[in-house]
């Protein structure tokens, strides 16, 4: 008997249908992938079951039993553990409070039990140990940590449900190679326990790696279910994209390495800030820089800071031959940079606000706008929005209205609208489909032969081989290494990273 | 759908439902059901004149809730609390300067609405660049325009409204409205076209709405936010001359029976004091509602612990239209 | 010899306020003709109950003399006016009276004062008509008493009746929207009996909407009511609260401060330790004198009066 | 002491900041320190037993108030309603014991009557923000207009006196020690043993991110209308106190202290988004706005300027408190 079976789940949000007909049958045992481009409900899907979300037709079965999922605290009772795509942490409380915040363990049933908190915590801590990284400890404010220790926290907080039935939702989408392998480990554990997990994840090789059987969703609908071990990449995507022609990540990258002709753009001499030192390089026009290495080496604090939006103590910049100071964001802006961040909640999403106004600031002040008429708007957002084939009803519906991978390419709309001089991406691709990447980093490719310097960070390996003309890999806020040409393999990627850790 | 392809039939069912969850209509609608109540509870009360003199004291309210909902608008639980404090100085200061004069009139203005503004500055320095809590910067300030109030009436006699002050808010002035409710309307209009036709406008909602990626994308957020701040503390002082006018001599606190009511006037008309989304057409709804139902309450003859209870309990059912927040379960 | 005395005031929201405590500042400076040397610490803020206690404590600190207050509540301060008579302080309070009976009351009786301006409204009615009253803050004592006041007189006449009574916080403006919204209620009311700053407001209302032929109304002391009185002949009254009475309190204290003792003992009002001071009325008779003693004085202004030195020695024996 | 504080503090910081971290209200701790000194050397005798056992007396009811006002502030609620829940406490109580005929089981009946009052006030002031998803600080203004309006036809006007048996109580001695001092020792314990519950995490936690609490699986709705529940218990508690010094009943005695709750909160350091604060901050930001009153005074302000030099004192003092926590707590 499966130990947990959706059937017929559907949840729509005003006019959006977000689910269709959500179905899945998941065994004891398994590692259960849910794949789907974004948008395609797999976030849906997993809320209804954890009863964060209500659904509005359909039954969810445990070991064949129907239950009514009224929330959270409902899914708990029933044995179901969830972690959010979007987190569900306590920014000012401790991680070990975090761990065990549902439950926290009381004596009389009234007092916190610190003991027995900080016990939970080591115990969730422990298989992670070595990956933690810095300033990581049981009672650490959450707020202090990077994303990346954020994700391990909420990992463990859904690994101490202890809950037969864990659902992870886009669990790695900011953790290293090696943090993934931790959880990996872990996972395959659980596995043996009989433990049914779902998981979910854009990166077709973790994929492949961890999972058992996958199911494949496409606009709301579940398509179908296959064991990974008689599938491989080709049949995953096909499955996804339907009736389409599949589309492989292919790299665009020049394999020469010969595409430095252009000028040089962006020249960056000794910058030093928070979180990096000493750093120097030069963008040309036309060329992708990629940034590569574990995470939080310093990658995304050289961004921010050559966008402004953090500080930089010493060295020199110089864009097009003359001296770059701005130290704010408008600043940067208005000299022609362009940063797209991965963390669209906190850099990018304007909440609640129309589509249309999602996209247009940048637009208002790189031609210096002082009134608004919707129609002009419309026209100057058009071309950036179907260059990215982003999926909405209508401009003026609310961007919450759209899933996450949509939202995203509205967030990237409005740095392309007016195309910049430099274009920062600091891991642009988080949460984006694999059919959508793939056009986006087309439309990199193409923006870049027009003459835009480009630097991408990525925390996907592959995604910076494919497509970076060149990677500098950084470690401890340096770079360790420049590879160029045919130097940009796997083993050279990761063997700087971690030789140099 | 792409974008190419717009949803004809998904946007018109969307906008029938909107219409009908428009606060302004909500606020219409029950400013039109209180209107009925109170003429059955009190025959004359929705008589046209009555009406008329309702519209300019929710004027000299909404006036004020303007620049509150601009405050409110900007999110980072922005709230003027200074605006009774405001309206009050500007009150007293243009009283002196006018002195029942026509001719103090356009300095009484340019003197308060600098008044004004200079407060709203420093609100708005003080919730930037210090980063104290609008609530408490702007609690703190008005505990200081008390204070002022008191060493300014030492200092200057308190002098008259001028008689065409105090016949622009009373009496006639164009088609039988007195000249507040056109400078009323004036004002929803600037407001209508500030929100939404102006790159301002939709900072605003920007920065309410998530001030960090506004900030990223290159709106000036602490710029904005003192703006929003001077602002409000403009329209309390065009309030506070109004009063004048309206009341014809200044006194001591008279601003501050605006303070709260301000603000429940912007949630009337459909802002939420998380800020991000609403307008002012609302609020100019709200204004009246609420002055509306205040002056039903005045009119019932019970005794002042059953008016209370009434009020407030009203107020709690009027804002079940709506406050309700979001649903934690999706 | 020389005392320092305490004032305390907990409301700085009007102006009446501030003069009383310039008036009592200008009585204490007058004592030093007489070689009296009268040192005055104030403390004048707006404070709630609490806030007004520490006043009274700090004074205590200090070791002042005595102290005058214009008290936040009327039963509030029992415990530390106890505490300051343990001390050896003298406490008076004034404009509003207090339950300790470790203090004195020096101020007019307030329900006497509603008393005079509800009867001139009834006998200017002719005892017959139709009356709305506009209140202060419902619960507050002061208030309390005045509605006491007018109760008890207009019940005196048969022909006159209350028809509405409403609160509006002794707000200028609020006593304009009230006595607007009453107006629209009652057309055909006769007589509005209102206090203080609200009854310029009332008054308003009656010029906007065309009834000051047809209404007579109570009225108040400040000086630019009484000019907007006498230009529009209006059919007012007005009992007058002196903000003076803090300066006659004063006055007081220093005679007992210096030992003598009153004629009468303070055994007044309802907790029998008030010493009343007469109350001045202004109506139609002699608003022209009231005007010409105001001239030249600010619109914010009040008519005064206060026990001078002598007239307070008179108290004594 | 430090389990007062609901901010643990981080593994990974030394030194300043580290401590900062742990005590949020170190920075009004400083401040009240330089007051007390202040204070003493103006007036030497405010730092007598009698007189500082005067200031606890004096300022317990806001102490308590400020405390209740944290709870909610810990969900990132707010309360306007809890002056008038004192208000409501302070004349129900003062009923009760004329009632009951004053004896001393009457008074303690009463008081348990009256933290029940004040529980049921926060249960309701709960469901309506909590559970009807009302935003707080109009819902709460709503209710306190209600609960004002109980209050008011309970007692119509303050003056009735408490039982000599209570005050003299409240404001005598125990073994040669003044009472408020007991008292003030058990309120400091109760408060150490309330910071260690279960509910002040789930209150901190609600407050951090609400949604992410609900999908955590915590019961929001409840946690947050248990923090009203608790919050309505101390402005119940801090009505007892102010019944103690003032000895009678005032309808009306709390309405002016919503306000200083919150700044007093905001004094002490804790967030008014929610999620990190302690009650030992509010107590001393309580402390704070009462020695910066008397403070001006003693100095020799002229009476004209006390309240402004007292709105800016109280304006400075919030000021340097969050520069200097946040220069710490970088
Ligand atoms: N997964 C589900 N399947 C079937 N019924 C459900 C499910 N979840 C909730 N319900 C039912 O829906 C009803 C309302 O749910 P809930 O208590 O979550 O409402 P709510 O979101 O808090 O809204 P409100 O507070 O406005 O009533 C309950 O009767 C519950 O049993
Ligand atoms: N709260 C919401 N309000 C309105 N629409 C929503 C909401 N949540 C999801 N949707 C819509 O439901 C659809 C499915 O969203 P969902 O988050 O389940 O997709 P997903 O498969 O998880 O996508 P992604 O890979 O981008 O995370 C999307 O089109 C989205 O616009
Ligand atoms: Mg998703
Ligand atoms: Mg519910």
């Amino acid at each position: 008997m499966a130990k947990l079976q959706v059937r017929g789940a559907r949840k729509a949000y005003g006019a959006t249908i977000a689910l269709k007909r959500g179905d899945m049958v998941l065994e004891s045992g398994e590692v259960h992938v849910l794949i789907g481009s974004n948008g395609s409900g797999k976030s849906t899907l997993c809320k209804i079951i954890s009863g964060s979300v209500r659904p509005d037709a359909g039954e969810v079965i445990i070991d064949g039993r129907p239950v009514t999922v009224t929330g959270p605290q409902m899914a708990r009772e029933l044995g179901i553990g969830i972690f959010y795509q979007e987190l569900s942490l306590a920014a000012h409380r401790t991680v070990a409070e975090n761990i065990s915040l549902a439950r926290l363990p009381a004596n009389a049933g009234v007092f916190v039990d610190h003991a027995a908190v900080g016990a939970t915590a080591e115990r969730y801590m422990a298989p992670f140990a070595d990956v933690l990284g810095d300033g990581f400890a049981a009672d650490t404010p959450v707020v202090k940590l990077r994303a990346d220790q954020r994700q391990l926290v909420e990992i463990m907080k859904t690994l101490a449900t202890e809950a037969p039935v864990l659902i992870f939702d886009e669990p790695t989408s900011a953790l290293d190679s090696a943090q993934v392998e931790r959880f990996f480990d872990v996972l395959r554990k659980l596995r043996g326990e009989g433990r049914s997990i779902i998981f979910i994840s854009h990166r077709m090789d973790e994929i492949f790696a961890i999972g058992d059987r996958v199911t494949i969703m496409r606009d709301g609908e579940t398509v179908t279910t296959m064991a990974l071990s008689d599938a491989d990449h080709d049949m995953v995507i096909r499955a996804m994209v339907g009736g389409q022609e599949a589309l492989i990540a292919t790299g665009n990258a020049d394999d020469e390495g010969t595409r430095r002709t252009g000028k040089t753009i962006l020249s960056v001499q000794n910058i030093s800030g928070p979180g990096f030192s000493e750093i120097s390089f030069s963008v040309a026009a036309g060329e992708i820089v990629g940034f590569g290495g574990l995470h939080g080496q310093g990658q995304s604090s050289v961004l921010r800071a050559l966008f402004g939006a953090s500080r930089r103590q010493a060295g020199t910049i110089t864009l097009n031959g003359t001296p770059y100071t701005a130290t704010a964001p408008r600043a940067a802006i208005r000299q022609g940079m362009a940063y797209i961040s991965g963390d669209r909640g906190h850099d990018g999403v304007i909440t609640d606000r129309p589509i249309l106004e999602n996209v247009t600031p940048v637009h208002f002040l790189r031609n210096r706008l002082t009134f608004a008429f919707p129609g002009r708007l419309r026209a100057a957002v058009l071309p950036a929005l179907q260059a990215l084939r982003t999926k909405y009803a209508t401009l003026s519906h609310p961007i919450s209205s759209l899933s996450g991978g949509n939202q995203q390419k509205i967030v990237i709309a409005r740095w392309l609208t007016d195309p910049p001089q430099v274009l920062l991406l600091d891991d642009p691709t988080k949460g984006i489909d694999l059919a959508t990447k793939t056009e986006l980093f087309a439309l990199i490719r193409e923006l870049a032969e027009k003459g835009m310097a480009i630097i991408l960070y990525s925390s996907e390996d592959s995604e910076l081989l494919t497509n970076a003309d060149r990677i500098l890999v950084f470690s401890g806020g340096a770079i360790a290494r420049e590879l160029t040409g045919a130097d940009r393999t796997r083993y050279n990627l990761y063997h700087a990273a971690y030789e140099a850790a | 759908m792409s974008a190419a392809e717009p949803g004809i039939g998904r946007t018109a069912a969307l906008s029938a439902e909107r219409l009908v969850r428009q606060p302004i209509i909500v606020a219409l609608a029950l400013i039109a059901a209180l209107l009925v109540a109170g003429e059955l509870l009190s025959p004359g009360f929705a008589s046209g004149e009555q009406i008329l003199r309702l519209l300019i004291v929710a004027a000299l309210l909404g006036i004020v809730a303007a620049g509150q909902n601009l405050v409110i608008l900007g999110g980072r639980e922005g709230i003027d609390l200074s605006v009774g404090g405001v309206v009050s100085l500007s009150a007293i200061v243009a009283g002196n300067i006018m002195n029942g004069a026509d001719a103090g009139i356009v300095p009484a203005i340019l003197a308060c609405v600098a008044i004004g503004g200079l407060f709203g500055l420093i609100n708005g320095v003080g919730v930037t660049l210090l980063r104290i809590p609008p609530l408490v910067m702007t609690l703190g300030m008005l505990g200081v325009l008390q204070g002022l109030l008191v060493v300014v009436r030492q200092g200057i006699p308190s002098g008259n409204a001028a008689p065409a002050l105090s016949g622009f808010v009373t009496q006639p002035f164009l088609l039988g409205l007195p000249g507040i409710i056109w400078l009323w309307i004036g004002i929803g209009a600037f407001m209508a076209f500030l929100l939404r036709r102006t790159v301002f406008g939709h900072r605003i909602y920007a920065i309410g709405s998530n001030e960090h990626a506004a900030a990223m994308a290159g709106v000036p957020v602490r710029l904005m936010r003192v703006s929003l701040f001077i602002l409000s503390g403009m329209f309390a002082a065009i309030a506070g001359i109004c009063l004048l006018g309206y009341s014809g001599q200044s006194f001591a606190n008279v601003g501050e029976q605006y303070m709260l009511p301000s603000i429940i006037a912007v949630v009337f008309g459909g802002t939420p004091l998380s800020g991000g989304k609403g307008g002012y057409t609302g609020t100019m709804a709200g204004a009246v509602l609420l002055v509306i139902l205040q002056s039903i309450l005045t009119t019932i003859n019970i005794d002042e612990a059953g008016r209370q209870i009434v009020f407030g309990a009203t107020l709690l059912v009027l804002m079940l239209f709506y406050g309700r927040g979001r649903a934690m379960r999706g | 010899d020389d005392f320092t005395i305490g004032l305390t005031n907990g409301w700085v929201g009007s102006e009446w306020r501030t003069q009383m405590i310039e008036e009592a500042q200008a009585a204490a400076a007058a004592w030093g003709e007489r070689g009296v040397d009268v040192e005055v610490v104030v403390q004048s803020s707006n404070v709630d109950v609490p806030g007004q206690i520490a006043h009274v404590r700090n004074f205590i600190s200090q070791g002042v003399d005595a102290i005058i207050i214009n008290p936040n509540s009327p039963t509030a301060f029992d415990p530390v006016f106890a505490q300051a008579a343990s001390a050896g302080i003298l406490v008076i309070s004034t404009d509003a009276e207090v339950s300790s009976q470790d203090a004195i009351y020096v101020g007019i009786d307030q329900k006497g004062w509603a008393e005079a301006s509800a009867r001139w409204l009834a006998e200017t009615l002719g005892g017959e008509g139709t009356v709305v009253a506009i209140n202060g803050v419902a619960g507050h004592p002061a208030n309390q008493m005045r509605v006491e006041g007018y109760t008890e007189v207009f019940g005196e006449y048969d022909g006159i009746e209350i028809v509405n009574e409403v609160n509006a916080n002794w707000d200028q403006a609020q006593g304009q929207q009230a006595m607007q919204n009453l107006l629209a209620t009652y057309p055909d009311i006769d007589g509005v009996w209102v206090q203080d700053g609200m009854a310029a407001g009332a008054w308003r209302s009656i010029m906007d909407a065309d009834r000051v032929d047809e209404i007579a109304a109570t009225g108040e002391i400040r000086k630019d009511f009484i000019d907007l009185w006498v230009e529009n002949d209006f059919t007012s009254g007005a009992s007058v609260n002196p903000p003076g009475v803090m300066a006659s309190a004063l006055n007081v204290a220093v005679f007992m401060l210096q030992g003598r003792e009153l004629k009468e003992p303070a055994d007044d009002g309802v907790y029998g330790n008030a010493l009343y001071l007469p109350i001045p009325f202004i109506d139609g008779n002699n608003v022209a004198e009231a005007a010409s003693a105001l001239d030249g004085q600010p619109g914010h202004y009040s008519y005064s009066s206060s026990l001078s030195i002598e007239e307070a020695e008179a108290l004594f024996q | 002491m430090s389990g007062l504080v609901a901010q643990p503090g981080a593994g990974a910081h030394t030194g300043i900041g580290r401590i900062f971290e742990r005590f949020p209200f170190l920075p009004a701790f400083v401040i009240l320190i330089a007051l007390l000194v202040l204070n003493g050397l103006f007036e030497p005798n405010s730092l007598s037993f009698g007189a500082l056992t005067g200031l606890v007396s004096t300022y317990l009811a806001l102490m308590l108030l400020a405390v209740a006002q944290t709870y909610v502030v810990y969900a990132a609620d707010i309360d306007l309603s809890v002056g008038a829940i004192l208000s409501l406490v302070n004349v129900s109580i003062i009923v009760l014991m004329q009632l009951m005929g004053g004896s001393a089981l009457s008074v303690l009946v009463a008081c348990f009557a009256g933290i029940g009052i004040g529980l049921a006030c926060g249960i309701f002031n709960g469901i309506i923000v909590a559970g009807l998803r009302l935003q707080p600080i109009v819902a709460t203004f709503a209710t306190s207009i209600i609960f004002t309006g109980i209050a008011l036809y309970i007692m119509p006007v303050s003056g009735i006196p408490a039982p000599s048996v209570y005050w003299r109580t409240y404001g005598g001695r125990l073994f040669d020690v003044p009472f408020v001092i007991y008292l003030a020792v058990a309120v400091a314990v109760i408060l150490y043993v309330i910071a260690r519950t279960r509910l002040i995490t789930q209150l901190l936690a609600v407050g951090d991110n609400q949604q992410s609490a609900y999908q955590s699986g915590l019961p929001v709705t409840m946690t947050r209308i248990r923090g009203y529940a608790l919050c309505g218990v101390f402005a119940a508690l801090a009505a007892l106190c102010i019944t103690g010094d003032t000895a009678s009943g005032d309808p009306l005695v709390g309405g002016a202290m919503t306000l200083n709750s919150v700044a007093a909160v905001v004094l002490g350091g804790t967030a008014l988004s929610g999620g990190v604060g302690s009650v030992a901050g509010s107590v001393i930001g309580a402390l704070i706005i009462g020695l910066v009153n008397s403070l001006v005074f003693f100095v020799g302000t002229p009476s004209e300027w006390q309240n402004l030099v007292q709105g800016l004192a109280i304006l400075v003092a919030l000021t340097v408190g969050i520069l200097v926590s946040r220069r710490a707590g970088q």
